[in-house]
């Protein structure tokens, strides 16, 4: 269970990221963020992941406040976390093979898994003859597809996805988007960052909107607009809306 | 640490080396030449303690005979030095030798034109098989008939001696300074080639890799580093030496007390220095800046 | 007048990402290339760039073949293009402001010009405030923004953006498109490499779409499916297709 | 290169230096230690230089004169002596003098003591106050009276010339070695450097910079680095030269042979020689590395 709790959160340069945002995200959960460019939304999984300590309020995961874990605990946390980084973070002189099985070897895996598994986490990216290629050897949306297979490889608890199709087309957006389904129901938690209004309103999942640092909606079934545009093709039940107008911001 | 673990970190160590090909050979000729230096040095002054413990351990003895001795005791004292197993060596100069040696030695040699040759004794130099024996040769043979005086010539012992301390000081103090430089050269080449590799480590920690797990195939790589450097050192040196030595040595005598030590010698010695700080220098090296700069 | 004559490019490790391309496009066009992941659009900007060159054909810039420009020119050339990069490529030691200041230090602008059109351009894009802030202090989507404030600063003949919108919420993505089209009525030739359905469904502009290396598709007007899916609400009228259907492919 | 140009590489410069300083830190120690070593073996070279020439501006003449010179003669050439504007300092040694100076200088003195003292001379020692005027005071000072030789000792001359040639080599040798090593190590730290800084000179390319525009700033960065180095090694030599001076002239006489040269005389050209080693391997090192890795 994660839960944020009147978390705010201020980088040094002085710029508050988060304003006092509180909510709950169950085990087992699809959640997308949602949020215009420098809203928040990145800063958020940064604190789930340690990347960075919240200023104000509390994070907790499985009620272990995370913000005073011990430092060498950190990687530990994080091997429970795939994480889909915005900017991918592969590592360069790697090859796609070797980044996926790094994952792996971290947390120890033998290296007989570790053969078995990398071959097939690349094929359901559509990856498997890039296996040899370096990061730099492979398009935008291969990398993005790269960074996902790494971030899925160890079966974590949770699933931290940002912007995960930001490079995509259509078609394998859907398919990354079935996967993140597919891991989801077999009991991983899933939270993705996404800029991507036709996937949210596709998948009726749970939406939170974050707005200049604020929580200004949480949708237990929701779209990418506040009420669901007239333009989408299936159009959603207004959903059980907690938070605010998608333009209204708390004082 | 698990077996596959540091399986794992020896393959990164090695990898990393290959795959930073520019670095890697920055750091390997840089310690490779202060290994050099450090090698020439080594080689100049093991050479001089060694050619001091050899003429150390050639002390010339000197036996100086009275004024007008007899032939029987000349030729009782030859007989006695030619059975004694401590003596290495001994020579007789006759009282002529003896002036014209001296005066040889003379800027004004014309001074001395009439000087009465017969004040001028028998003399003998003796080399014994150890310095040590020294003292009790020198009582022996000092109640022999006809002699009068056994010359020890400590001042030549003393500053042999002397000389030693001050080689072995001096090569104590180059071990340290250029070690130290080496040390600090090193660490900064790792220091900027892990800072070259910052972002690489700092994916490595968000994925979730302990510090060591990290930290360790850095290490190994600069052992890789200092060991590669150290046996380029030796060659080099080794390979310098060798011919110095059989230019130097071409017309030189076992005898001689200038000989250099022969390149077999000093092949294991050097190369055993040359490991030790290799590797040493370059694992701590990277030790120290890993930690350091990574934060881990 | 950018000519594409047979184009074939290979990279070194076998991978053919563009086969036997041919298209023109004439100065002042507004074009959308197009493609799923991997099919070949950014290789198809980088030989416009000469960050790489093509192994068949010819990439004939105003008819001067590109391919065999000397090296010292390439500077030149590429002053007269404003780029978009994929991934952003901002330089981190320098700060928004200075990055913008660079591409016009550059090109020889005295400092007073500079200072005067690098804010203006950065109100552009929303990042007036962050003009302090070294790119790794910055969102996603405002890095993004950072690298098309720099793209356009310059005024270049040639705008090149490869999916300048893959980090940005749909309102951003809008704002910077609608800003693109401004220029390219300004006279500058505009091409962009995108993955949004939407934003190329709601220009109606050129639609080049490449797939798996081959130009499958040029219409002169066209939305981001060949035939103009239903779900969109404005509908296109059938362009002028001279490709083949999205699946389609030359042998 | 337009004004602003060279103003924005300049800063550009600068703003490198300070942005690493990581890498600014390590570059400029290294430059800083090279340097050091480089400026005690210039100290030491010039000092021997320098007491070579005080030495050889003094070269020991040495009048022997007849057996059984009369005190005339004697005092004939003590005036003599004394109103040649050549001579700087003359000294007259008696015949005992020189008989117990000799048996001073002998291990065995016992042997001369029934010396005939009478087979030694009368001998004066004279300092010029220029060494090329030895030889016409040889000819002149030889057809006094009661004078029988005068002696140049020009083994003493040539040995110092001699030393004074090898001391150049060696000085010589020691610049192009530690030069080298020096440059070498340097280059290959803007190598690092700039390998560190590979990303950010790509994305300078691709936005149109031109192959200067992109080197000049790190060419000034090098030179910079090599300013600081230069002064951080010239003020840790000075200083030390200093308390070694301090510590070693405490209680010279500014007429003794073995003084070493004061501080001050130092100064300017250690400054100039780091100054021109520091900042030319630093630059040239830059321009090295930038233009052979980045393949602009
Ligand atoms: N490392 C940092 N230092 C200082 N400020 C930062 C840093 N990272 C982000 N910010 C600022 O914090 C705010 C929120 O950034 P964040 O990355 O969370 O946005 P986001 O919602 O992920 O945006 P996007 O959709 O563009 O990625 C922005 O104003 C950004 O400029
Ligand atoms: N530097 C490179 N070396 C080798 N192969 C490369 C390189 N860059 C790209 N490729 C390969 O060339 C093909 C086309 O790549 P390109 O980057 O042009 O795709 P793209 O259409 O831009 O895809 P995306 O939408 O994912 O960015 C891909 O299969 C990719 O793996
Ligand atoms: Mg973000
Ligand atoms: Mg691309």
């Amino acid at each position: 269970m994660i839960e944020f709790q009147n978390v705010s959160m201020e980088y040094h340069t002085g710029t508050v990221a988060l304003k006092d945002v509180s909510f709950t995200i169950q085990n087992g959960e699809f959640v997308f963020i949602i949020g215009r460019s420098g809203a928040g939304k990145s800063t958020l999984i940064k604190l789930l992941t340690c990347e960075e300590k919240p200023t104000e309020g509390q994070v907790l995961i499985d009620d272990f406040d995370i913000a005073r874990i011990r430092r060498s605990l950190v990687p530990y946390l994080r091997r429970n976390i795939g994480m889909v980084f915005q900017d991918f973070r592969l590592i360069e002189t790697k090859t796609v093979y070797e980044n996926v099985a790094f994952a792996m070897e971290i947390v120890g895996r033998s290296r007989r898994v570790i053969a078995r598994r990398v071959p097939i986490v690349l094929s359901i990216v559509g990856l498997r003859e890039k296996a040899k290629a370096l990061p730099g050897e492979l398009s935008g949306g291969e990398q993005q597809r790269v960074a996902i297979a790494r971030a899925m490889v160890n079966n974590p608890m949770l699933i931290l996805a940002d912007e995960p199709t930001g490079n995509l087309d259509p078609t394998n957006s859907e398919t990354v988007m079935a996967l993140l389904e597919e891991i989801n129901r077999s009991g991983t938690t899933v939270v993705i960052c996404t800029h991507n209004r036709e996937l949210v309103d596709q998948m009726k999942k749970r939406v939170i909107e974050i707005d200049d640092g604020y929580l200004v909606r949480d949708d237990a079934v929701g779209g990418y607009l506040r009420h669901t545009p007239c333009s989408t093709p299936d159009n959603l039940p207004p959903a059980t809306t907690t938070g605010i107008g998608p333009e209204g911001r708390q004082p | 640490m698990k077996l596959t673990s540091v399986f794992l970190s020896l393959r990164e160590g090695f990898r990393n080396l290959v795959r930073h090909p520019l670095v890697m050979l920055a750091s390997i000729s840089t310690i490779a030449l202060m290994l050099i230096l450090l090698g020439f040095f080594t080689v100049f002054s093991l050479n001089a303690r060694h050619i001091m413990t050899v003429a150390g351990q050639q002390p010339p003895i000197e036996i100086t005979m009275r004024n007008g001795v007899g032939d029987k005791e000349l030729a009782d004292l030859d007989r006695y030095l030619a059975n004694d197993d401590d003596v290495l060596e001994f020579q007789r100069y006759s009282p002529q030798e003896n002036f014209n040696q001296f005066v040889d030695n003379m800027e004004n040699s014309e001074l001395f034109a009439d000087f009465p040759i017969d004040n001028i004794p028998y003399t003998y130099t003796v080399q014994l098989v150890d310095p040590s024996l020294a003292e009790s040769f020198q009582t022996r043979v000092a109640g022999l008939a006809g002699v009068r005086k056994v010359s020890l010539e400590l001042a030549v012992m003393s500053f042999l001696s002397d000389a030693i301390v001050w080689v072995n000081y001096a090569t104590l103090a180059a071990f340290v300074v250029l070690g130290l430089i080496s040390f600090f050269i090193i660490s900064n080449m790792v220091r900027i080639s892990v800072f070259a590799r910052g972002e690489e480590i700092s994916i490595m920690k968000y994925i979730g890799a302990t510090n060591w797990y990290i930290r360790v195939p850095y290490i190994i790589e600069g052992a890789l580093v200092g060991l590669i450097g150290a046996a380029v050192a030796w060659g080099v040196t080794m390979f310098g030496y060798d011919r110095l030595y059989s230019t130097l040595m071409a017309g030189a005598k076992p005898s001689d007390v200038l000989t250099m030590l022969p390149t077999e010698q000093l092949t294991i010695i050097i190369l055993m220095i040359n490991l030790v700080i290799g590797v040493g220098v370059g694992s701590l090296g990277s030790a120290a800046s890993v930690r350091r700069h990574i934060q881990v």
